[in-house]
């Protein structure tokens, strides 16, 4: 079997992406016909789980995914060579928004009172890691509040509406429509000075070799359809409603993110979370930050801290 | 006469189900769950052209992988059935793989098939494949000696043997198999739309649920239930016509 | 010619053995009618299925003509005795079926069938499946369905239990005629002692389960056409019932 | 004899089975799918006390729901087979609801119940009341005429006729759907493991998968596999005593 | 006593009605055995089934006694052409059935049971299922389930079609003494002329299909012992052969 991409010369590529906001760039270049006049053949596959997405990332299905750094860095561990080329999404903290919410008519309002409530998580995945980081810079314990996985967002969402939950972790924009029908921020990572879920770009070593400069003319479409978005939302929110999935009830409310041109993550981020890996006993130890990010296709970021 | 009154039975319960769900709906009070008046309304005002395309997809891929399992489980299951040693080697085989989340395999279907339709297919044929050789082989046990007996004296040959006797011996309860893979096959085809790819039913309904559009998630879930009785009333026929000595 | 020699066969239940046929030696010649008689239970039908190849003896051999039989013969007709109707085919497909599996063409079926099936009051019938038909008419189906397939060998198993006086001797008479033209070697199974001493020519009788033979009577008067009003009938006839009330 | 040659085929099958396994994984090279040795391996090394918590609540989940459907779809089925006029009623519920993604109103379904073992357990007995409901129903619907006569001239009443007859009858069928429902149970408790919740061996599987650890998440996979081949021998082992007449 | 007025009865096929009684009427006192013989189809089966209750009339009414039969009647036993064995019961269960329906104790099947099927040449075929006896064993449980019941009206199908003649004579002898001890109404289909002759006090010849009652043949001797070698036995044999020649 031929590697996905393969065949049409080295300008062919394949990305999984899960089709929520922080990709929405990808989809205007799509759209706008970027990726073909760069000479490049993009294909985007949508999956809807994580888990299927990085499935399809070890069965060599496709080269490359936006995904996270606890993924790639569990992909790694899990036999499939990684590497992020660029942030996608979080280079300022006010980019990707997590909240974490408690239901309607909760009797929490403050951080304090979490102990011993129920918070609905994905377990093992970028979205605990900001819980624990949220709690912990909230000055609250995270083992003491009592964990829920609940791994798929819009149960997640629908169980903390329906009171099976006193409170749950999302990301926008499900947590904007928690707050609209009656859910009460808590903690909220754009209100603190650093960006905890970073999107990431990530491809396979192999991919990296072969189609370095395809990668390369991705990243300056990505970044030349992050202007356009940035600069224009109103053109493209149409397409923002569909391909992002924006929630019916939000569809004439809810503004699209700006994006930050490509850039690789921080030193710091990368070893925070890998920090709270291994603590997990998620990693045995962890990889440096050269064995997970390829700076050669972007400029370096700025430490969001 | 008689097929009036069973329209009728028809309509009623159809009614009835609605009148459920209403109470449901109205109980539950949750966005979640919208009464049949507003899923209705949505299933008429849905796009209806994408909802064709997407439940074209879906019927497509139930029936090409139904097909499969009855062509690959019905010999398999009449010849396990038949032949207790050949049955000793299967049934474990089968008894071990069937309770195997489906999750494990995907890599390797994935692997082997890639992420198109032809993945979907395989995880919904392995589940109903197990379904119909379980029942067709349970069937083709009982099959009365004598009958077999009686054709074996006429100088019936293997073959004909299972032409003649052991395979309309079983056909009733294959179509019973096919009446419950039929119904799996739709489950696991809502599974398998939602790994990856934008189509089908499974797809449609989903992407509702991700925008909380559950008007748009309703209509989908009609449509396959929709689906489901159409297809239900077509192996009705198909019974029918295999199997006239069964109406006496 | 039928040959059978020292032949045991034994039924394996839950509860233990069950020898159902001990010892059992017969010939019967070529053209010729062997009728077997017995108390219920004493493994008539059992030796009829060894003699079709239907089941496996545990010990002897069974030779028809100069073949050993081990397992159905091409030209052996068997008549049940439930019969062995398969109740997903019409009276016509299930009469047809030895026809169709020897590749007759259904020109072929129709014309060897249709005489048949008229001569044995179906008529008519053809489209009815066996449980739309009385017990005679399934009785009466199992007989065509043997009779169309010309065998050499014609095994029968109370093959007209289910039929009214009538109806059985004119079959009886059927039987006679079809043997005098074909050289028809039959086994047949009665409980009926004038239809035994009418068409056999050679009587067997056996013990009480387990089968053995008690008594083999010849009989060359049998089959011709008033032999039924001779006093050798009737003498024969007491014979065989003092024989089985032994 | 015959005995010692069928545990023969058995372990044939279940070697043939793992060097089947063992060539895909070493053809497919992923580690998504490690080889049946590691996988053993971390069998015996995974923290038993755990697993076997998880194994005891999913085995829990499977044989109550399994219990409850087969209290309530077969009396319904039997009485369905026996009388088209209900049937007519019936038939297009179970045809309509069947298909229904039971998956997709799962979250539904735990807004009600909650995210406990309830929810699990209706959702597994949602999908299989229909199967043992559609077995059941179709053996019914095939018993013999004549021995449905033959109790009633003996004066049976209509449960007597239920007792002696047609639940008799249609035992050796509903013993095949119990077995189809095994699979789909398991099958569905996995789903509805995986939706919510930190318990069963479907969560334990899929935290496996998140962690990357394929060791622990086979490890569970083979303790889904074994719990399913120990629920079908005593399901056989049911048979042969509820059915002796099979045997013969 | 049974009464029968004016009774149509038809099947339905998918290809059309086919008429299997028509306008019979009949009664039979009570005691007395009334026996049916016709041409194979003529509806003697249907007819039967209809008396039990099993079949509703297209037209006309059947008396029991003071009781219109709409449904079986808890006193009438039938035996079936085919048995109707339970292929799940075994031949104790099969035969204790009726006695169970009944709600009698083990020990009170027990008490009626194990003479009847001694006296049937059934002891220790107890265990066996239906699938493991012979077709004259089958018959016989059949007729230990019947007559366990002590019913006040039987209805036998042929009910010795598959026994041997001297089995048949002596379970003739045994309904007959039965039948002399308890006022049993007996209604007996039969392909036998001696055995019509020999049991029937009344004995009714049907048309061929569909069946209409031709004669009603009176016959006061019927069932004393040495009837069967009386002139009178011989002669109404004869008329009823010519009967039904006709
Ligand atoms: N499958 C079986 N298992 C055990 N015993 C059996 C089986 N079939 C038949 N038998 C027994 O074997 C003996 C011979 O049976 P068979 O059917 O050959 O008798 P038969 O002479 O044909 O009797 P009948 O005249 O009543 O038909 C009987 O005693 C019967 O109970
Ligand atoms: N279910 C049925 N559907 C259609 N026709 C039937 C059905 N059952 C019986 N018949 C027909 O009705 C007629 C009477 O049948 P019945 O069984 O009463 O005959 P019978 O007198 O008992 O015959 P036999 O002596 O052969 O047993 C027959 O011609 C038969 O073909
Ligand atoms: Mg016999
Ligand atoms: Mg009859």
């Amino acid at each position: 079997k031929a590697p996905a991409g393969k065949g049409k010369g080295e300008e062919s590529l394949k990305l999984g992406l899960i089709p929520v906001e922080d990709n929405f760039p990808f989809f205007v270049a799509e759209q706008e016909g970027l990726f073909a006049k760069a000479g490049l053949k993009v294909e985007l596959v949508p999956f809807n789980s994580a888990r299927d997405r990085d499935l399809a990332l070890q069965a060599k299905n496709i080269d490359g995914e936006a995904a996270d750094i606890v993924a790639t860095a569990l992909l790694r561990k899990g036999g499939t060579p990684v590497k992020i080329v660029s942030l996608t999404m979080g280079a300022t903290p006010s980019e990707g928004r997590f909240a974490l919410v408690a239901r309607p008519g909760s009797a929490v309002s403050r951080p304090e009172q979490l102990k011993g409530a129920t918070m609905g998580i994905s377990e093992n995945t970028i979205i605990e890691y900001v819980a624990d980081r949220l709690l912990q810079g909230a000055g609250v314990e995270p083992g003491s509040v009592q964990k829920v996985a609940v791994p798929q967002i819009p149960e997640r969402l629908q169980l903390l509406l329906g009171g099976r939950l006193e409170t749950a972790l999302l990301p926008d924009p499900f947590a904007t429509l928690a707050e609209k029908k009656g859910g009460r921020v808590i903690l909220d990572d754009t209100k603190i000075n650093r960006n905890l879920s970073q999107v990431v770009l990530i491809f396979r070593e192999e991919t990296i070799k072969e189609k370095a400069t395809a990668i390369k003319k991705l990243l300056q479409v990505y970044a030349e359809a992050a202007g356009l978005v940035s600069s224009q939302p109103d053109k493209y929110r149409e397409l923002f409603i569909t391909r992002a999935r924006i929630p019916a009830e939000l569809k004439d409310t809810y503004l699209s993110p700006k994006f930050s041109p490509p850039q690789v993550p921080g030193k710091t981020e990368v070893a925070d979370v890998q920090e709270w890996m291994v603590a997990k006993k998620l990693l045995p130890a962890a990889y440096s930050y050269e064995e997970l990010v390829d700076p050669t296709f972007v400029p370096g970021g700025r430490e969001n801290k | 006469m008689r097929d009036s009154r069973q329209a009728l039975s028809y309509i009623l319960s159809i009614l009835f189900l609605f009148s459920l769900w209403w109470l449901v709906a109205v109980w539950i009070n949750n966005p979640g769950l919208p009464g049949p008046l507003p899923a209705l309304r949505s299933l008429v005002k849905v796009g209806w052209p994408e909802l064709a395309r997407h439940l074209y997809i879906s019927t497509y891929r139930v029936l090409g992988s139904l097909a499969l399992a009855l062509i690959i489980a019905v010999p398999l299951g009449l010849w396990a059935g038949r032949h207790p040693a050949f049955d000793s080697f299967l049934a474990p085989l089968v008894y071990l793989l069937y309770p195997v989340p489906k999750v494990a395999l995907l890599p390797v279907a994935m692997v082997l098939l890639g992420i198109g339709d032809a993945t979907r297919m395989l995880v919904i044929f392995l589940v109903i494949v197990n379904q119909i050789l379980i029942t067709t082989r349970d069937a083709a046990r009982q099959i009365p000696h004598q009958l077999l007996l009686s054709v074996a004296s006429l100088g019936a040959g293997k073959i004909s043997l299972y032409r003649q006797v052991i395979l309309p011996a079983c056909l009733p309860e294959i179509i019973t198999a096919s009446r419950i893979s039929l119904g799996s096959a739709i489950s696991v085809l809502f599974l398998s739309e939602t790994i990856a790819g934008n189509s089908g039913l499974g797809y449609f309904i989903l992407d509702g649920l991700f925008r909380a559009d559950y008007g748009a998630m309703f209509a989908g879930i009609l449509a396959m239930a929709g689906m489901g009785l159409v297809l239900y009333i077509l192996l009705n026929f198909l019974e029918y016509l295999l199997c006239p000595w069964q109406r006496l | 010619m039928i040959r059978v020699f020292n032949l045991d066969y034994t039924y394996y239940t839950g509860g233990g053995a069950v020898p159902a046929l001990v010892n059992i030696n017969l010939t019967v010649p070529a053209g010729q009618t062997c009728v077997l008689i017995g108390p219920s239970g004493c493994g008539k039908t059992t030796l009829l299925y060894l003699l079709a190849g239907l089941l496996q003896p545990a010990r002897g051999e069974i030779w028809i003509g100069e073949e050993r039989i081990t397992k159905p013969r091409q030209r052996t007709a068997i008549i049940l005795q439930d019969y062995g109707l398969l109740p997903w085919k019409t009276v016509w497909e299930n009469a047809a079926l030895g026809l169709a599996l020897r590749k007759f063409t259904a020109r072929q079926q129709q014309e060897r069938l249709q005489p048949l099936l008229a001569g044995l009051g179906l008529a008519g019938l053809e489209k009815r499946y066996p449980a739309q038909l009385s017990g005679g008419q399934k009785q009466r189906v199992a007989i065509a369905r043997a009779l169309s397939l010309e065998p050499d060998v014609l095994l029968m198993d109370e093959p007209f239990s289910a039929l009214d006086a009538l109806t059985r001797e004119s079959l009886q008479q059927i039987l006679v005629e079809i043997q005098n033209q074909r050289r028809l070697t039959t086994v047949l199974v009665t409980h009926n002692i004038e239809e035994a001493v009418f068409l056999g020519q050679q009587i067997i009788v056996l013990t009480g389960a387990p089968g053995q033979v008690k008594a083999v009577l010849a009989n060359p008067g049998a089959g011709s056409g008033d032999y039924r009003f001779t006093s050798k009938f009737h003498h024969l006839c007491s014979r065989v019932r003092q024989l089985l009330q032994e």
